[in-house]
């Protein structure tokens, strides 16, 4: 039985890896240049924020949980790096990143408080903090913008400068998958994620310190999220108060394409990252493909659409097997 | 290592080895109610004490407190001569108190093997030793002596393997105090033979056991000691070699209680209903019986030999791939809930928290909500006519609540089971189907809710009454129907189902022995 | 819902509330300033600058509502939508509350003047103008818009579609129009996706500051800078970089400050009731000098000014 | 059923009237918060208390609170509804299409309901058939609904609606009692009744409460979600007919962003996101108290994004407050 359930998710996620190739693909037989492999890669580069976050958003939703204020954090700590590193050119780059990841981190550890302590339900208090958030943006910036050559060189350069080869925007993404799977998977913070979004009821019966993980979880959310805010600045080498404005929908889409269920308590790497690429593939595909532009939103709904329909199909169980199995082949499908 | 203190001996009994666990004095109290007040307790080594009081009585709620689940508001709680205080279930694990709690605590996309460790995974490396909880998971269901895939997902499992799971998490520690709050309510006999089997081992190994069960037979095969609680208060507490069953249970109940199948002696009329080659895909296959009038017809089987699957499709709530019903002579079809209730047909669900109660609704809206077409439209406007049908049945199942406007989920256990079958004999059937209707409902409600059956089919309804326990199937049905992995087994009269007949043919010896698993 | 000119009589400072199609934009914010200079200027004006947090005609109409409640003299506005806001326009006009639009207008009924900081026309040829003066008067070239419902882009968009036409512009060809819903990062994808599709592509012009920055840093990362010129309409507080990078030679932008600064002379006078206030008629515009009103009561100022290299560091200090 | 024998427990029919309750109530909370703002206003603004602006400041939410009333129900029913915002760009676009296909004004109303409740249609089916969570579905049909409107619109836009859409979108009764606003009053007296007086209110409390058991006694829980979805697809097409009535264009993104508001009203309402609890009452004192501020705001020329931070702490603290006074309590 187990391992039928692990196939089921396999399949889930070979389905979705598989369709990801396709469409790759297809978009080249129409326009080949998409396949080319500066194209490619700068299609990786383009997602890297996008895996990011839903990994972190990932975890958040394990717990039955979601993270609306992802993208108003993003904005903000991005923000604040900007006039952090614009204000004083010279500091190390260190500090400025730092300084964005501990904003961030912050920011989450407030929702996790109100979340985790006070037992409220997170997609109100997100819901909140997400316009708290996005206004103090406009507040601490006074709605001016931060442009390129507010910014030093290396503040924008480092996102695109690569190391082997490879940007640092996909050394950090890879590095960023690796320690999402590693807490997933081996640490017990992580599985007590799992165990918490499985029965939240039951988690104090075995004694798994559920107000602290949440904090933490949504801490990790909001370190993310101050990360990426400080790479989505340098990256697009600018700052403005609008910046990711409704990216928070995309990243949750991300994290269902990939399977993971709002329910809680299921949900894998794999198909995070996944689920992110499939929407990255999307996102540049569309420029490029000449679509009419007004058709582009219309489109995205229907394949958020279509991939929700692919994963539920497997994700319902129907009765359990009681009758002996050796029945005869009408009757023993299950 | 702890220093062996001496020790007032416990009440009532006479104590040469001293406790491991000694309670004085703990209070809980909650909202409204003061569910524990100044209870003390004791066990020793090697001791498997009975705790034993009627729903409400606070014992769930004493476990929590001695699992850190809840902390005490009052009291001490000495383990080993010391006084210890938890600050969580992890700490009670720690210091070797476990406990196999009443209400379920599975995480059912987990594996078998972590739900055992889950929130204490062995550490290697600063990773988790994955391996090592697999090793230990197959070993600890060794020592118990039950198979279980330890890489299956728990959402896969029976009730039953559910439960041993919890078992096995109770035990991976080692535990010097094991509390079994009801653990016997989801078993049906065979497990619990196993259960008993398990806590002889423990006992041998000098594990201290509270044992808590509304059934009076286990309890005086397994236990040797009770204590007895009322209200939340300490009662009494002795050896069960010194007291009968009449005793302790005036003990708990305050007064006597007669006879616990109180068999009202009617004979059976016409067929009422008929059901004709019920077959679903995978749960159960060609189920036919008939149901007569003023009958008690029992369904007996292991727990997960599909009753309840039947019922729920005879009641419109899982499609059918084939199968008929005849209702009082002609043909009926019925495709939801509420075509059956329509019919007159009524279903008490075995599993309360899920498919029975509304916990956060106030008890009157659970008990008028299959009726509200009855009731009216406008319900403002039926206010009195609403109370008074919910009063009607909480007085006659002595239901223990303070007002009509008490959320479900403050009541106790038996309590919450005793507001389902209210609403449903609200419904006024002409068949009622009663799956476990007794389930963790202590002794006295107990013989109310028997008597109340008696009173049903009295007025000429008919009742299926679907349970795992034996006792109860014998003494009350005119016939047993047994089942067998999703089938008819045998079919037995009252008098010739003796309880090894029926018990053999509900592990699918006899006949098709192929089949048994 | 007219309850008659409820508007008082200005009785101490003039009250002009300047409406604008967004907070946080550096366009208004330097338009405020003018309006505050002209404000200082004529003494008994108290200038409210306000506006929605994102460029949404509903929160416009919101805004209005409270001013129309605050009984404000005039209002000047930048609209979202030159349909949306005409009702509410017209409820402010009839409890006798001033309305004049700038920069981006209102249709005619629902305001008595509209400021344009330069008439469509110029300012699509002097795209087009830019574009091919960048590459030499020939090649490829796209546009890649704010989001597909921006009315101004939209005007202009369509003025430089038919100035294609003319000999100047005949070697110029328009492959396509994108739209990056002034979003850095979807601009920023779309302007690849055109550097992508496009080999031979020569220009980028982006009539819209979030667009001509996101071309401008994809050309940089895509190394074309030299061979895809970006131009169209930014400040130059917020391009100065991309110039010196030498992905944009020029851009344009009308002055927002003479904007705000004139606006604010021309509401003054409508408040003032001053003979000329009319259509067909002028406002005396301060230092601006006087500006003409068509019969449809538009005024236009100069021709949208160009910045390169020598002078945009000069300005990136003022807006 | 036999004369009862009494039991041995007293069973009341409800509990003592305790103040503590009373005070307790999320509802009284809410009315003390609205009735401080609007003093606060009342003193501090000098243009507040003008009658005539108070009436048109109810312009501002009246759409919203008509859309927050059926998700009331929806969210009580431990379902959402993201997508409504985008179900009115499309039924505004319907209406658009109608008008300029030269249907007569009358049928534009028809046209919009028609439109909303297609759209709430195919978000229940999604959620009932397929049994998917309705938040993952509506944030795919929101991108969706906006997009189609995006198609059918272009870059164009539709205008010059008929006066009688006007008339209900900006007209007045006796001169200064806003249409929109009676019209959200009496919805709101009608959504009341249904959850809180017929049986039909009852069903849904008992499945935001306990879908199985709901289902288990014989409630028809699919059909009441997608009634549900219908029913906040049809709100939706009348807040569009009165929007596009009051804005007098359509553009695809009309009403961007709406759902989240409509969502926080409902959440201040004391609608549990849990499912199961939740009163219209609470919702449109909700409304009326979010609207005071963000009015009392807008009058004080607080720039609206000052507004959204004062709103998201308004939420937050609402909230949170019962929680940190009652301290932390045990969870069931
Ligand atoms: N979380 C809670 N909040 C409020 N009251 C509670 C809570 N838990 C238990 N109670 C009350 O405490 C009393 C004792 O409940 P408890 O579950 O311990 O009874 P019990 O002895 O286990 O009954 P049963 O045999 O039916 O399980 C009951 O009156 C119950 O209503
Ligand atoms: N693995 C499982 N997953 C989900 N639900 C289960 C599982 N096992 C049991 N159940 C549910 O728990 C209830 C009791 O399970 P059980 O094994 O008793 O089935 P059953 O056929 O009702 O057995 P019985 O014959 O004792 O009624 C049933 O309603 C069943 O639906
Ligand atoms: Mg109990
Ligand atoms: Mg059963």
């Amino acid at each position: 039985m187990s391992l039928l359930n692990k196939n089921v998710l396999k399949q889930r996620e070979t389905l979705l890896a598989a369709s990801i190739v396709a469409l790759v693909l297809l978009v080249g037989l129409r326009s080949p240049v998409f396949v080319s492999p500066a194209s490619l890669a700068n299609l990786l580069t383009d997602s890297t924020l996008l895996v990011m976050l839903a990994l972190a958003q990932m975890l958040v939703i394990v717990t039955r949980g979601v993270d609306l204020s992802v993208a108003s954090n993003l904005a903000l700590s991005g923000m604040m790096a900007a006039l952090l590193a614009s204000r004083n050119p010279d500091l190390p780059l260190v500090l400025v990143v730092l300084a964005a990841a501990a904003i961030g981190l912050v920011l989450g550890l407030v929702n996790g408080w109100l979340i985790g302590y006070l037992e409220l339900p997170p997609i109100v208090v997100t819901l909140g903090t997400m316009s708290v958030y996005r206004g103090l943006v406009f507040v601490l910036s006074g709605g001016a913008w931060v442009s390129s050559h507010h910014m030093p060189e290396h503040f924008i350069a480092f996102p695109l400068a690569r190391l082997l080869g490879v940007t640092h925007l996909v050394w950090i993404a890879g590095a960023a998958v690796l320690a999402a799977w590693f807490l997933a998977r081996h640490s017990r913070f992580g599985r007590d994620l799992y165990a918490i979004g499985n029965a939240p009821s039951c988690a104090r019966y075995v004694g798994i310190p559920m107000a602290r993980r949440l904090l933490w979880t949504y801490g990790l959310s909001g370190l993310m999220a101050g990360l990426c805010g400080y790479l989505w600045v340098a990256r697009y080498a600018v700052a403005y108060t609008e910046i990711a404005y409704g990216f928070e929908f995309t990243v949750i889409a991300a994290c269902v394409i990939g399977g993971i269920s709002i329910a809680g308590g299921t949900g894998s790497v794999t198909g995070a990252v996944l689920g992110a690429l499939f929407l990255g593939v999307i996102g540049n595909a569309l420029p490029v493909v000449q679509v009419s532009p007004f058709w582009q939103s219309a489109l995205t709904g229907i394949v958020i659409l279509a991939a929700v329909l692919i994963n539920a199909r497997d994700g319902r169980q129907g009765g359990r097997q009681i009758l002996p199995l050796h029945l005869g082949p009408n009757r023993s499908a299950a | 290592m702890r220093a062996n203190l001496p020790h007032p001996a416990p009440p009532g009994t006479a104590a040469y080895t001293p406790p491991v666990l000694q309670l004085a004095g703990i209070s809980k109290r909650f909202a409204g109610i003061t569910a524990l007040n100044k209870v003390a307790l004791s066990v020793q080594p090697g001791e498997v004490m009975a705790l034993v009081g009627e729903n409400g009585a606070g014992k769930s709620t004493l476990v929590k407190t001695l699992t850190g689940i809840y902390q005490p508001d009052e009291g001490t709680i000495v383990l080993d001569g010391q006084a210890v205080t938890f600050a969580n279930a992890q700490d009670a694990m720690r210091a070797g108190i476990t406990a196999v709690h009443q209400e379920s605590v599975m995480f059912d996309e987990l594996t078998v093997a972590e739900n055992i460790y889950v929130g204490r995974q062995p550490m290697q490396g600063g990773r988790i030793d994955w391996p090592r909880i697999e090793r230990e998971a197959v070993q600890l269901f060794a020592r118990l002596e039950v198979t279980l895939p330890v890489r299956a997902r728990v959402k896969d499992l029976s009730v039953a393997q559910r439960h041993f799971v919890e078992i096995a998490r109770a035990l991976s520690q080692q535990a010097r105090v094991v509390i079994l709050d009801e653990p016997t309510a989801a078993l049906s006999q065979r497990e619990i033979h196993e259960l008993y089997r398990i806590v002889r081992q423990l006992k041998e190994a000098g594990t201290a056991i509270i044992f808590i069960s509304h059934k009076f037979d286990e309890i005086f095969t397994v236990a040797d000691s009770y204590t007895v609680l009322r209200d939340g208060q300490y009662v009494a507490a002795g050896r069960l070699a010194d007291i009968s069953e009449g005793e302790l249970v005036a003990l708990m109940v305050g007064r006597a209680v007669h006879d616990a199948y109180p068999k009202a002696e009617v004979t059976p009329g016409p067929v009422l209903m008929e059901v004709k080659d019920f077959c679903h895909p995978t749960e159960f296959d060609d189920v036919s019986f008939q149901l007569r009038q003023g009958e008690i017809l029992g369904f007996y089987g292991l727990v997960g030999a599909g009753r309840s699957e039947v019922m729920q499709a005879l009641f419109g709530l899982t499609p059918l791939a084939r199968g008929s019903v005849t209702l009082g002579g002609k043909a009926v079809r019925i495709g939801c809930a509420a075509e059956a209730i329509a019919h007159g047909i009524a279903y008490v669900p075995e599993d309360r928290q899920h498919q029975g109660a509304h916990l956060t609704m106030p008890i009157l809206h659970n008990i008028t909500l299959p009726i509200l077409d009855r009731i009216g439209f406008f319900l403002r406007s039926r206010r009195a006519r609403e109370n008074a049908v919910a009063r009607h049945f909480s007085e006659q199942l002595e239901l223990k609540a303070s007002h009509l406007c008490q959320h479900v989920a403050e009541l106790s256990g038996g309590n919450q089971q005793k507001v389902v079958l209210g609403k449903w004999l609200a419904t006024d059937p002409k068949v009622i189907i009663l799956d476990e209707p007794t389930k963790g409902i202590d002794i006295g409600s107990k013989a109310a809710v028997h008597r109340f059956i008696g009173q049903l089919v009295s007025q000429g309804l008919a009742v299926i009454l679907v349970s795992s326990e034996l006792p109860e199937v014998l003494g009350l049905a005119d016939r047993v129907i047994v089942m067998h992995q999703g089938r008819i087994q045998r079919e037995f009269a009252r008098i010739d189902a003796t309880p090894e007949r029926v018990v053999a043919a509900a592990s699918g010896c006899e006949a098709h022995t192929e089949e048994a698993a | 819902g007219d309850k008659g000119s409820a508007g008082a009589p200005p009785e101490g400072k003039v009250r002009i509330a300047m409406v604008v199609k967004s907070l946080g934009n550096g366009f208004f914010d330097a338009a405020h300033t003018g309006a505050k200079e002209a404000a200082g200027q004529l003494k008994d004006v108290e200038i409210i600058y306000t506006g929605p947090t994102t460029p949404s005609a509903e929160g416009q109409i919101e805004i209005v509502n409270s001013l129309i409640s605050q009984k404000v003299n005039a209002i000047v506005i930048s609209a979202n939508d030159p349909n949306a806001l005409v009702p509410i326009a017209k409820k402010a006009m009839a409890r006798g509350i001033k309305v004049l639009s700038f920069d981006s207008g209102l249709a005619q009924e629902g305001r008595l003047m509209q400021l344009n900081p330069s008439n469509a026309e110029l300012i699509g040829i002097k795209q087009l103008q830019m574009a091919s003066d960048a590459i030499g008067g020939a090649g490829e070239v796209a546009i890649l818009s704010a989001s597909a419902q921006a009315t101004n882009q939209n005007i202009w968009i369509d003025v430089m579609k038919g100035a294609l036409a003319r000999p100047e512009f005949a070697k110029l060809k328009l492959v396509t129009t994108v739209y990056g819903d002034d979003q850095s990062d979807k601009s920023y994808r779309e302007a690849l996706g055109l550097l992508r599709s496009y080999p031979n592509l020569k220009a980028i012009i982006a009539p819209t500051t979030v667009g001509i920055n996101a071309a401008s840093k994809a050309v940089v990362d895509e190394k074309l800078v030299g061979k895809v010129y970006v131009t169209g309409l930014g400040l130059p507080s917020e391009m100065a970089g991309h110039v010196k990078s030498g992905a944009v030679k020029q851009f344009a932008i009308w002055n927002p400050i003479d904007l705000g600064y004139a606006v604010t002379y021309a509401a003054y006078d409508f408040v003032k009731g001053a003979p000329d206030a009319r259509p067909g008629g002028k406002i005396a515009a301060g230092r601006m000098g006087s500006i003409a009103i068509d019969a449809k009561g538009e005024a236009a100022m100069a021709e949208p000014f160009t910045y390169d290299a020598k002078n945009v560091d000069q300005f990136s200090k003022i807006f | 059923m036999q004369a009862t024998h009494s039991s041995r427990y007293t069973i009341h029919d409800r509990p003592g009237f305790r103040i503590k309750a009373l005070l307790g109530k999320w509802e009284t909370l809410l009315a003390l918060l609205f009735v401080v703002a609007f003093l606060a206003n009342g003193i501090l603004l000098p243009t507040f208390l003008d009658p005539y602006n108070l009436a048109d400041g109810t312009f501002n939410f009246s759409e919203k609170a008509l859309i927050a009333l059926p998700m009331a129900l929806l969210i009580i029913c431990r379902e959402i509804d993201i997508s409504v915002s985008g179900i009115l760009a499309l039924s505004s676009v319907a209406i658009g299409v109608a008008h300029t296909s030269g249907l007569p004004p009358e049928v534009l109303l028809p046209v919009a309901l028609a439109a909303g409740t297609a759209c709430g249609l195919l978000n229940g089916v999604l959620v009932t058939r397929f049994a998917l969570p309705s938040i993952v579905v509506t944030i795919g049909t929101v991108s969706l609904f906006r997009g189609l409107a995006s198609v059918v619109l272009g870059d164009k836009a539709f205008t010059g609606y008929p006066q009688l859409m006007a008339d209900w979108g900006q007209g007045y009764f006796f001169g200064f009692i806003p249409r929109e606003f009676v019209v959200l009053l009496v919805f709101a007296a009608l959504f009341a009744v249904v959850l809180h007086c017929t049986r039909w209110g009852r069903r849904i409390y008992a499945i935001g409460n306990n879908p199985v058991a709901a289902r288990f006694a014989g409630i028809e829980v699919n059909r009441y979600r997608l009634v549900l979805f219908m029913l906040t697809g049809a709100m939706a097409g009348l807040a569009a007919y009165l929007l596009t009535g009051r804005i007098g264009s359509t553009r695809p993104n009309i009403a961007m962003g709406w759902e989240l508001e409509v969502i926080t009203m409902v959440i201040l309402g004391g609608v549990s996101i849990a499912g199961g609890a939740g009163t219209i009452g609470g919702v449109m004192l909700a409304v009326l108290t979010l609207g005071t501020v963000t009015y009392g705001l807008s009058l004080a020329n607080i720039p609206g994004i000052y507004m959204t931070i004062v709103i998201g702490l308004l939420l937050l603290v609402t909230i949170a407050l019962p929680r940190l006074l009652r301290g932390r309590k045990v969870a069931k």
